[in-house]
């Protein structure tokens, strides 16, 4: 059995998910059961996968070539592993819950939903370990698309307006910014696969490093980054496990993910320390991240608050790769995971606060701690990860961002973590509060399903796992800037 | 001198010709002027080409008995037989057009046929939005 | 037009000038003239007859299918001509082996030509005249 | 020679007067008339220009059947053009054509003068043609022999040419063009 | 068969010319257009193995009536050559195949052979002027293909009158614009006295530096850029294409410029190139990249602006136009490379498009306007798809033909001009995305406008339809071939450069 | 000798062709009324054409281009009444008056 | 001496064409464009003999024959206002 | 279909053939008659091979006529030059009647009148000219009708 074997198996198991899935529509139990499966099995692959690249294996291979210097072609780097893990893992989780939730919510057109959540969890593992920047944007926009469907699952008018702004800002970024950049990227250096120390240094003048850099970070829609970020709250009118998917799994992972990978492997730190050509970055994502805390203490609906959150949370991933050094990408990379886990953790919670009572509005949600204890806990547990306390996984990114700040004396950088910390702390912290303090307002029907709690429990508890087995992760944050 | 003058004077009015048939073909605005103008317009070419098959002296390329004859030269003379009924062609369907947009619009002229087309695209329009 | 004296003259000469097309037609080996010029002169018999009679008049000497066929024709001729030298090995149009000696076969082959530009310049110009000249002969709605 | 000279300057000072009188008639049919003279001087010049098929030719399609043709489809048109003033668009139109012209001209000062026998044109391919004619075909007119041999697949296209130039007016003219279509119409009731 | 073999050069023309006569006395429409398939279809498989000998050979020249080339007419045919017939040959069948369906809609039931005649001279005659290396030999061609597809275009009066205004504005620009030809022809053979294209590239350095000859070369550039729609000469296009039957936009749109494009090239690299030294035509070639830029913008966002959707794909025709010339105008071996990429593939989105749209216009009253087409998307899945992947290969997205050709062509101008050619370049294709979206948002997302009950796709037109777009992707993933052959022939014509 | 006459005759032919001729054209811009200058146009084509072919006649010697020159006289003789009946014929139709007197019972 | 005869005929080519031009009705224009017809045809003629190369005499034979249904056809559009039959 | 008239017809016109040909060849010449029958059977398609088109009685009679115009024609081409140059024209239209009973008879009288300048026929009906003349000498030699006569006498060539 050869190393690529697992590549291929973590690759074509979603894969074969979306084409059996609508086989499958008659049986909706078969159907259902094939997510977990499939995710166990990716999950599994993955874990080898990265075992793997911990000996120091290099895994590559080139699926066909388009030209001399274009090809499609798969490569395993260390933060594609970090990736791999996350959606995979997330997937087992995911899909478990998604059962519950449509069912619960009895959501019509389950068989269209559950194809097309393959297909996403498939690019999302194809970005995740690709091995040059044509795979990557290809799949990159395999993702928008088959996410779209997801976005609009409703198809009423709300729905459509929402997926059409989704799809808008997602496909014209990318192609407005993100294709461009890449074209340069291939124009400049005549090649576009990944390496440790990026490709371009030696093929652009320096000035211009900062421009190419903007072209990316505008083009990966996926980050959220301000002005782009409109998408995600729009997006907001999914059903929740969609809203999982996209804003802890798959599709702002894919957009931070590709953002590190294009400031790692392609432009390389070093040469962005060189160049100064990321100082700007730090800025915007600062901004963003500011803002958009801001902007999420204003919201009263759950799921906008948490998209808010989300895009603040990312800036965190943005800022990590801006300020360009070792331990900063580390933490970057390591906040990948931990914000993925807490922010699924949240988002199961409101779904599974939804199905149970079909409310939306936090202000609704006084006293309603009482009906639903296990899942406020989870939620409880999943923001204090977000927001930084120990004993949670998301301590450890933050702690990772800060080092990286001091080591290149951003001072202002610490300060404004330490101020978005707050907000954090404000806007999260409200709810579970107001859940459990405040005085319920009127008789509400609690239906809960088990299929959403248990699995919204059980991430919250993987976040406490996570800050105590930190190591693997660590060693692999570890590689990220090669073998050796 | 004559010889210097005469040796371009042909071309000098060929091209005041040709650019004669050109100035009816771009400014005016009757699409019968136009075919007119552009048969001119070849038929001036036809006279640059024969002017360079002329030789002074020279007689029409058929083969008489005596061998001396200067002939000449017979290539141009074929070339411009050719293209005379590739104008001949051009005229013909320009013609058949002519007649066929007199019909549609009712005019000639270009400035009615486009004014013709605006007011259609505003009626539609209108219908439209009603 | 309703003119004796035209009808008559024309009826006397339709046929000369026929001739004379045809005249220009066979002898564009030895003087000026060939298929071109031929097939415009007997054409131009035909629009006189059509003038000065009618055009149905004219289509009754010249029935407009016979005459697009023939218009097919003539351009078919040519080009079988030169499909005969491919066929037995020589390049296209060439017309060397058309006849027993070379010299001999560019005269076939050059007399083929010419009759079929002739046949089909004749017609057409006579089938460009029909369009012409009866556009607008029927009914017909507007565009 | 002086003659040939004066011919040629003749008519074709007689062509540009012409040439000029077309540029401002209204009448339509004036214009065609003079169209069709001045078809009728170039033959004219094509025959003190030794290419007497030409001349042949440019007789009559030029001036005859291109007439003719003028003539039968001013059945169906206006007699008359609309006035124009002079506006700037002429004046566009003036300078292009002087520019193009001017441009001519300087070109024509490294052409070949006229009727020399020393002329690049003469110098190449004309003897082989000529030559040819008479040795291998066999037939006086040279000008038969390159058109239906030498360049017989040019006269091919040209004949294509024309075939295909009637057969787009017989579909452009043909009678029945306008009956209303009833697939358009049928479908959308 | 060696018969066959030794006189390729010369059937792909004469095919489909001999059978355009026999088709059009046909009475019987089926017969007229299964005939004219299967002459489109001889003439590809001639093409494919010629393409063969020339890979084999690298040049074959042939002599028309075996007289040798200054006194006869010669056919060349070399790896330059056998891009564009390709592209005819292929397109040619696959609109021919796609013609079925629709020419009865818009052309009388009596003019439908006719109509196919005029069809395969429009073919005859496109591949006629690629083939010919003979300088005059061109001229004809080029009025046969001109001629029969303005009568082509023309018939589209029977749904909108304005057919014939673009048919007649097209016959008479094309008209000057081969006459331009013709005099730059006539000059050179004045100063040369010779039409052979091999003839004069070896006599013109010979004459030095001579008026008459940079004058010639103006005009016949002048000549042919009006016949391949370069950006102010490019007025006949938009109304031409979008005024045109549905059927002749797919073939003229994929074909006919390109052909044109070939022809500007050859006489730029064939005729002139040996003599590129002596003139240098590094001014002409500045201008030709400017007028390129222009085209881009122009174009694009003409298109933006635009409701009529045929005639939006004519103005992004020129906007792509302006891609090519650009390619050409860098006068280095990737330039030319790139242009003839995007020369392929522009052929190929093309056809998928105007098809596409057109399968669907089939339903809508008149003309596909972006209203009238609103929500068929839905209705039409697979011709839908097939338009989606068109258009994005059109916007060049990664694994369609439009990214391979957008890539070589920035690769290109960044080599030779710096970055903000490709900058310019994506700009304008970003912009590009604008009028694509417009549509497609058209035909999925908005309300359905039309009252008809029946639509259901055509299964007739799947074949060419998903053999298109087949081509489309499968040349946006395996694109060595194309790459490898443009890069050949830019090769073969820079050698010609002394 | 005989070719002497010949040349004479001819030139003389010649001669009278070119009288008749510019005549017939003073005589197509001074008279008139279109009637009237029919008659000037039909002596160019009567009188003046006819000399003229005699005098080439006779410069040619008796050989196929005298059947020629024959024919173009005689197929002008033929046409040139009727076009100038026929122009004629029209412009009365089409009620141009003619100026001078009309005697008897015009149709 | 043919060259006097086509100066002749030349001066009243310019004679005639100031009929043409000067018109007054269009009969007139179309009498003197058949003169002129004429005036061409002998033109020819005379220009082979004075070349030296008489025998093209078909063109003017062409010439006289274009020139009688041209003449006919301009009458016939003046008469019935086609050349069709109505 | 043969006739006396397509066989007078073919003759002449294979007599016009041999008098342009100049090239005797075997080829050209049965050529020639292929053509000369193509146009007797155009002449019979279009049916209008009659008494109009090959006036064959006319031929006994034809020379001595011509000759009798030809010398008509010269006379009154001198007058006419005089009139132009000394501007004594007083043109006048009558009407004169036509004793020809055949169309062909009516038509040569009519062309005769306008072959000879001076006089042209403007209209015809019936058997009514309408005659202009340049002077009253012109219209007096056509009224005196010595040309009608001459014409009649042709026609009775039958």
């Amino acid at each position: 059995m050869t190393n690529e074997f697992y590549i291929y198996l973590s690759i074509l198991t979603p894969l074969i998910a979306f084409f059996t899935t609508p086989l499958l529509s008659s049986n909706p139990n078969l159907r259902d059961s094939l997510g977990p499966i499939g995710g166990i099995i990716t999950f599994y692959s993955s874990l080898n996968i990265a075992s793997l690249y911990l000996d120091g294996e290099v895994l590559s291979f080139t699926f066909f070539q388009i030209s001399e210097t274009l090809s499609i072609s798969f490569k395993i780097t260390g933060l594609g592993v970090i990736f791999g893990l996350v959606a995979s893992g997330l997937w087992i989780l995911a899909s478990i819950y998604t059962i519950g939730y449509m069912r619960g919510n009895k959501e019509k057109n389950q068989t269209r939903f559950f194809t097309f959540y393959s297909i996403a969890i498939f690019a999302a593992i194809c970005i995740a370990y690709s091995g040059n920047l044509l795979t990557l944007f290809i799949f990159y926009e395999v993702l928008t698309f088959s996410t779209y469907p997801l976005v609009a699952h409703k198809q009423n008018e709300e729905a459509k307006k929402a997926g059409r702004l989704y799809m808008g800002i997602l496909v014209g970024t990318s192609i407005v910014f993100l294709l461009p950049a890449i074209i340069i990227v291939w124009v400049l250096t005549g090649s576009l696969d990944f390496s440790a120390n990026g490709i371009l240094k030696g093929n652009i003048s320096n000035e211009y490093v900062p421009f190419l850099l903007a072209l990316f970070a505008f083009g990966i829609g996926k980050a959220a980054l301000m002005p782009f970020h409109k998408w995600l709250p729009a997006a907001m009118v999914a059903p929740t496990p969609v809203s999982a998917l996209l804003h802890a799994v798959a599709v702002v992972k894919a957009g931070v993910f590709s953002m590190l990978i294009v400031i790692t492997y392609v432009f390389g730190i070093n040469f962005l320390t060189e160049t100064n050509g990321a100082v700007w970055l730090i800025w915007i994502s600062s901004i963003t991240l500011l803002l958009s805390s801001c902007i999420a203490i204003t919201k009263d609906d759950l799921k906008a608050r948490l998209a808010y959150s989300t895009i603040s949370q990312l800036s965190y991933i943005v800022l990590g790769g801006a300020i360009a050094t070792n331990i900063a990408v580390q933490g970057a990379a390591i906040h990948i995971v931990m914000h993925a886990v807490g922010k699924i953790t949240l988002f199961f919670a409101a779904g599974a606060i939804y199905v149970a009572t079909h409310l939306s509005k936090i202000s609704d949600l006084n006293g309603m701690g009482k009906s639903m204890p296990l899942t406020f806990v989870a939620f409880f547990i999943g923001s204090l990860s977000i927001i930084g306390v120990p004993p949670m996984g998301g301590s450890w990114s933050k702690f990772y961002l800060m080092l990286g700040s001091v080591e290149k004396d951003y001072l202002l950088v610490i300060y404004i973590l330490a101020i978005s910390t707050l907000l954090n702390v404000y806007y999260l912290l409200e709810i579970p509060a107001k859940a459990f303090f405040q005085q319920k307002r009127t008789n509400i029907q609690v239906t809960k399903h088990p299929l959403t709690v248990y699995p919204t429990f059980f991430a919250a508890i993987l976040t406490i796992i996570l800050f105590i087995y930190i190591e693997p992760l660590k060693d692999i944050t570890n590689l990220i800037f090669g073998n050796s | 001198m004559i010889d210097q003058i005469f040796g371009v004077w042909n071309y000098w009015i060929v091209f005041i010709l040709m650019m004669i048939g050109l100035y009816i073909v771009i400014s005016k605005k009757s699409l019968l002027k136009k075919i007119v103008g552009l048969a001119i317009f070849q038929t001036s070419v036809f006279l640059l080409y024969i002017t360079f098959g002329k030789i002074a002296g020279g007689t029409a390329p058929i083969l008489t008995k005596n061998i001396d004859e200067i002939y000449s030269n017979p290539l141009p003379h074929v070339l411009i037989l050719t293209a005379i009924v590739v104008g001949v062609a051009t005229t013909a369907l320009g013609l058949a057009l002519t007649v066929r947009i007199n019909k549609a619009y009712g005019t000639i002229n270009e400035d009615e046929i486009s004014a013709s087309d605006l007011v259609e695209y505003h009626k539609k329009y209108l219908e439209d939005n009603k | 037009m309703d003119n004796l004296i035209l009808k008559v003259c024309t009826k006397v000469l339709f046929t000369p000038i026929i001739l004379f097309g045809l005249y220009v037609q066979f002898h564009g080996d030895f003087g000026p003239g060939g298929g071109f010029q031929a097939g415009v002169i007997v054409a131009a018999a035909f629009i006189l007859y059509a003038m000065v009679f009618s055009v149905e008049d004219c289509k009754v000497i010249m029935p407009p299918k016979l005459n697009f066929f023939l218009l097919a024709l003539g351009a078919f001729i040519y080009g079988f001509v030169g499909i005969i030298g491919l066929i037995l090995g020589d390049p296209y149009l060439s017309y060397d082996v058309l006849g027993s000696t070379k010299e001999a076969g560019q005269h076939i082959g050059i007399l083929l030509v010419e009759f079929g530009v002739g046949l089909t310049v004749c017609n057409v110009m006579i089938s460009l005249f029909y369009s012409f000249a009866n556009f607008n002969f029927g009914k017909r709605n507007n565009d | 020679m002086i003659g040939e000279i004066i011919i040629n300057a003749f008519l074709v000072t007689l062509m540009l007067t012409i040439a000029i009188f077309i540029i401002n008639t209204r009448k339509v049919i004036s214009t065609i008339l003079l169209t069709g003279t001045y078809s009728l001087v170039a033959a004219l010049m094509f025959v003190s220009l030794d290419a007497v098929d030409v001349a042949f030719t440019e007789a009559s399609v030029g001036a005859g059947i291109s007439t003719i043709l003028f003539l039968a489809a001013l059945s169906y048109l206006p007699r008359e053009e609309k006035e124009e003033k002079f506006n700037v668009k002429h004046i566009y139109a003036i300078c292009t054509c002087t520019i193009i012209a001017g441009l001519l001209i300087w070109a024509s000062y490294d052409l070949p003068l006229v009727g020399q026998l020393e002329n690049p044109v003469h110098q190449n391919l004309a003897q082989d043609f000529i030559e040819g004619s008479r040795n291998h075909i066999g037939i006086p007119n040279v000008v038969t022999s390159i058109l239906a041999s030498y360049r017989g697949y040019d006269t091919f296209g040209e004949t294509v040419v024309i075939y295909t130039a009637g057969i787009a007016v017989l579909v452009l003219l043909y009678d029945g063009v306008s009956k209303t279509s009833k697939i358009y119409k049928g479908k959308n009731k | 068969m060696s018969f066959i073999i030794k006189n390729l050069p010369i059937l792909i023309v004469i095919t489909p010319l001999m059978f355009s006569l026999i088709v059009a006395v046909l009475t019987n429409n089926r017969i007229a257009w299964s005939l004219s398939t299967f002459a489109s279809f001889l003439t590809m498989i001639f093409t494919i193995l010629l393409s063969f000998e020339v890979s084999d050979r690298s040049n074959i020249s042939y002599y028309l009536g075996n007289w040798p080339p200054p006194l006869g007419i010669e056919y060349v045919i070399d790896t330059i050559s056998i891009i564009p017939i390709m592209i005819v040959s292929v397109i040619g069948l696959i609109a021919t195949l796609f013609a079925h369906n629709f020419i009865t809609l818009e052309i009388d039931k009596k003019l439908v052979s006719k109509t196919y005649s005029l069809w395969l001279l429009t073919i005859a005659g496109l591949i006629g002027l690629i083939t010919t290396a003979d300088a005059f030999n061109l001229f004809v061609f080029l009025e046969i293909s001109s001629l029969s597809a303005v009568a082509l275009v023309a018939l589209g009066s029977k749904v909108d009158r304005k057919a014939l205004v673009a048919g007649y504005n097209y016959l008479i620009l094309g008209a000057v614009g081969a006459t331009f030809y013709v005099i730059g022809v006539g000059l050179l053979y004045g100063v040369t006295g010779t039409l052979n294209m091999g003839d004069l590239a070896q006599k013109i350095p010979t004459l030095g530096l001579n008026k008459s000859v940079i004058v010639a070369f103006t005009f016949m550039m002048l000549g042919i850029m009006v016949k391949a729609a370069v950006f102010p000469l490019h007025i006949w296009l938009p109304n031409a294409y979008a005024y045109a039957p549905s059927p002749v936009s797919v073939l003229l749109a994929a074909t006919a410029t390109k052909v044109s494009i070939y022809i500007l090239v050859r006489i730029s690299y064939t005729i002139f190139g040996s003599s590129y030294e002596i003139y240098s035509f590094e001014s002409l070639r500045y201008i030709l990249l400017y007028l390129a830029i222009l085209a881009m913008f122009a174009g694009t966002i003409m298109a933006i602006f635009e409701k009529d959707v045929k005639k939006l794909l004519a103005h992004s025709s020129v906007a792509q136009i302006g891609y090519i010339v650009l390619g050409i105008s860098l006068a280095t071996s990737p330039g030319i490379a790139s242009s003839f990429i995007h020369l392929i593939n522009h052929a190929l989105i093309k056809a998928g498009l105007f098809m596409s749209i057109v399968a669907m216009g089939y339903y809508t009253l008149k003309r596909i306007d972006v209203k009238t087409i609103a929500g068929l998307g839905r209705q039409l899945p697979i011709t839908f798809f097939s338009f989606v992947i068109c258009a994005l290969s059109l916007a060049g997205l990664p694994l369609t033909v439009g990214f391979i050709s957008k890539l070589y062509l920035i690769k290109a101008a960044y080599m030779s001009e710096g970055i903000w050619l490709p900058f310019l370049i994506l700009v304008s294709s970003a912009l590009s995305l604008i009028y694509i979206w417009k549509l497609i948002e058209g035909l999925w997302y908005n309300e359905k406008s039309l009252k008809i009950e029946k639509i259901k796709e055509l299964p007739e037109i799947y074949l060419p339809l998903l053999v298109i777009t087949f081509l489309n992707i499968y040349f946006g993933i395996d694109a060595g071939l194309i790459i490898d052959n443009s890069f050949i022939a830019s090769d073969a014509l820079m050698s010609g450069i002394k | 000798m005989l070719d002497l006459l010949i040349q004479i005759i001819s030139i003389i032919s010649f001669v009278g062709g070119v009288f008749f001729i510019l005549t017939g054209s003073l005589g197509l811009i001074r008279l008139p009324d279109v009637f009237s200058r029919i008659h000037a146009a039909g002596m160019i084509d009567t009188a003046g054409v006819s000399f003229i072919i005699l005098g080439m006649i006779l410069q040619s010697g008796f050989s196929l281009i005298t059947a020629k020159l024959m024919f173009i006289g005689i197929f002008i003789f033929f046409t040139s009444p009727i076009t100038s009946h026929i122009t004629a014929n029209l412009a009365r139709k089409k009620g141009v008056d003619p100026v001078g007197k009309t005697k008897g019972k015009t149709l | 001496m043919f060259l006097a005869v086509l100066i002749a005929l030349a001066v009243s080519f310019l004679l005639i064409l100031v009929r043409l031009i000067i018109g007054k009705t269009t009969y007139d224009r179309i009498l003197a464009a058949n003169s002129i017809g004429t005036i061409i045809v002998l033109g020819i003629s005379v220009h082979g003999f004075y070349m030296g190369r008489p025998e093209f005499v078909d063109i003017s034979i062409v010439y006289a024959l274009i020139n009688f249904i041209g003449t006919v056809a301009v009458l016939k559009l003046f008469d019935k206002g086609t050349l069709g039959d109505k | 279909m043969i006739n006396s008239k397509s066989i007078a017809l073919f003759l002449f016109l294979f007599g016009f053939w041999l008098l342009m040909s100049g090239h005797y060849t075997v080829l050209i010449t049965s050529l020639g008659v292929v053509s000369c029958l193509l146009c007797v059977y155009l002449t019979i398609k279009g049916n209008f091979l009659d008494n109009e088109t090959i006036p064959i009685y006319f031929f006994p009679r034809l020379i001595q006529y011509t000759i009798w115009l030809i010398k008509e024609i010269f006379i009154s081409n001198i007058t006419t030059a005089k009139v132009i140059l000394s501007k004594s024209e007083e043109p006048e239209l009558f009407s004169v009647k036509a004793s020809q009973k055949t169309n062909e008879g009516k038509v040569t009288y009519a062309n005769s009148i306008t072959l000879t300048p001076g006089t042209v026929t403007t209209q015809i009906k019936d058997n009514v000219f309408e005659v202009h003349a340049l002077t009253k000498e012109f219209g007096d030699d056509v009224r005196g009708s010595e040309m009608d006569r001459m014409v009649t006498w042709l026609e009775k060539g039958k």
